[in-house]
């Protein structure tokens, strides 16, 4: 059992890596997103967004193995909602993976490469942090008011 | 996994019609990718997926449709959508798949785009 | 971040100490109870016993300081759901808080103390374990079949 | 917490009758003692608790309703319930609460009883 002490408004979910968890990560989002006074869109946003990331944690980090974990922290400060996944599979460059150009895409009718591009297109922000052999981590954020000023400073 | 349910009625030999209801992600796919190989492999290359009451999707549901396209479309079928939630839209709207997939208000008008084709 | 693994089916939950946290809980007790195949006043039931031994950790446990956090941890296995809490607030002795005798509480118009009763009531098992200074744990199952030989020979 | 919603009703000089909708819990009970607090302070002891809508109730309820009863009955009035959902019911009937609060079908029953009183 962990013992350290959380700040205020933080929540941690650990589920088994298995695809039958994702909706109850979804749930949790929800709720906790729509507590923070995120409208019924942005809240659906979100839920994607942490979805398409735990699922490539499943898929592509674990390889689909069942019998590991995937932590979820969420953060509500004043201004926004931090979400940060954790797991501890297979690492990978996301400076390598190239975002799909879309008109090409459905050109081509290509399938699958849709997971980081939605992430990247629903959230303000999304970042990986990649310790090889210890922790790959994502990190998303929406803020509340979805000001494009404060997030070019930001950037 | 209680909220997913999906069915499939036959409309004519060419034809079927997938009611998919719930939530569509990497865990309930495999189900909705069953439910159109059924088509295929019964020759109905004419699908219409009604969405009536499918109140999420993320892209392992995307992924699904995109798998079969190709093929449905090169066998003079076609994968067309019908009573898209605002939700839903809005994902196939956001990655420009409107304009990869018809979709339509009712049933009446998509089979009858689809039958027409 | 904690780098335990998981043993499969074991579902972390880590919240701040304030009560308009219960309902997240009790949505991912309700979720996971489902999941497990309780019928839904089975899973009424196993929300209504996690609420009140969580009601009781920010009340009592931590005297309602909210800068603290609560640790719900579900795990499911063939026979049962198991449901552990943990706070790190004051101790109490379980032994020492005697079960109200209902006839006498209506008669006597009391107030309060059927947290405990009632999760003794709706779930087949409860059981604290108090390390004062350390930490405290309640376990509670809850199992599939309700069989009264099974429970009086476990008892 | 979007889950919870108290509406008070004025039902002549001396009745209140109090709706309460979604899940009544510790942090939401705050607000139910208010609302009966509120029709007390207005000398109206007859009160009618509809938990029509009541989804969920955690002892933290039964504790705002114990909170009041006596003070209510000492006055000549009472707390009566209408409209228990079988989820809300089964908490009070396992306590035995069903002996000390009247418990009716709907609101008419619940008002008749209470100003016959
Ligand atoms: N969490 C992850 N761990 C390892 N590799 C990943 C992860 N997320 C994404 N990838 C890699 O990036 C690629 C693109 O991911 P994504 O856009 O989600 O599409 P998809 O998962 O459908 O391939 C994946 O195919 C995979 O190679
Ligand atoms: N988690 C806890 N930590 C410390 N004390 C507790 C805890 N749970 C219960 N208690 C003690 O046991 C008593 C009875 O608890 P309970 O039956 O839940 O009723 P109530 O909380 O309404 O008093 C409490 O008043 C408190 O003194």
């Amino acid at each position: 059992m962990e013992t350290t002490n959380l700040p205020e408004s933080e929540i941690h979910l650990k589920v088994p890596s298995e695809t039958t968890y994702l909706d109850l990560i979804r749930m949790s989002v929800t709720k906790v997103a729509e507590d923070a006074g995120f409208s019924p869109e942005e809240v659906n946003d979100i839920a994607i967004a942490v979805d398409e990331a735990c699922t490539n944690v499943i898929k592509h980090a674990y390889n689909q193995q069942t019998n590991q974990n995937i932590d979820v922290v969420l953060k509500v400060d004043y201004q926004k909602l931090t979400i940060i996944i954790v797991d501890r599979g297979q690492s990978f460059d996301p400076n390598a993976v190239p975002l799909p150009n879309m008109d090409q895409y459905i050109e081509e009718l290509r399938v699958g490469g849709l997971g980081i591009y939605l992430m990247k297109t629903l959230m303000d922000e999304v970042d990986y942090e990649i310790e090889p052999g210890v922790q790959n981590r994502v990190k998303m954020v929406k803020y509340f008011m979805d000001d494009g000023k404060l997030k070019s400073v930001e950037h | 996994m209680a909220d997913f349910e999906i069915k499939t009625r036959e409309d004519g030999p060419a034809t079927s019609i997938i009611y998919v209801k719930g939530f569509l992600d990497a865990h309930t796919a495999p189900r909705f990718e069953e439910a159109l190989q059924k088509s295929i492999d019964s020759q109905r290359y004419h699908i219409l997926v009604n969405f009536q009451d499918l109140n999420y999707i993320s892209s392992a549901g995307l992924g699904v449709l995109m798998g079969f396209i190709e093929e449905v479309r090169e066998a003079g079928g076609d994968i067309v959508l019908a009573n898209l939630t605002p939700r839903v839209f809005k994902v196939f709207d956001l990655l420009g798949f409107t304009n990869l997939y018809r979709i339509f208000d009712n049933e009446t008008e998509a089979l009858e785009a689809l039958n027409s084709k």
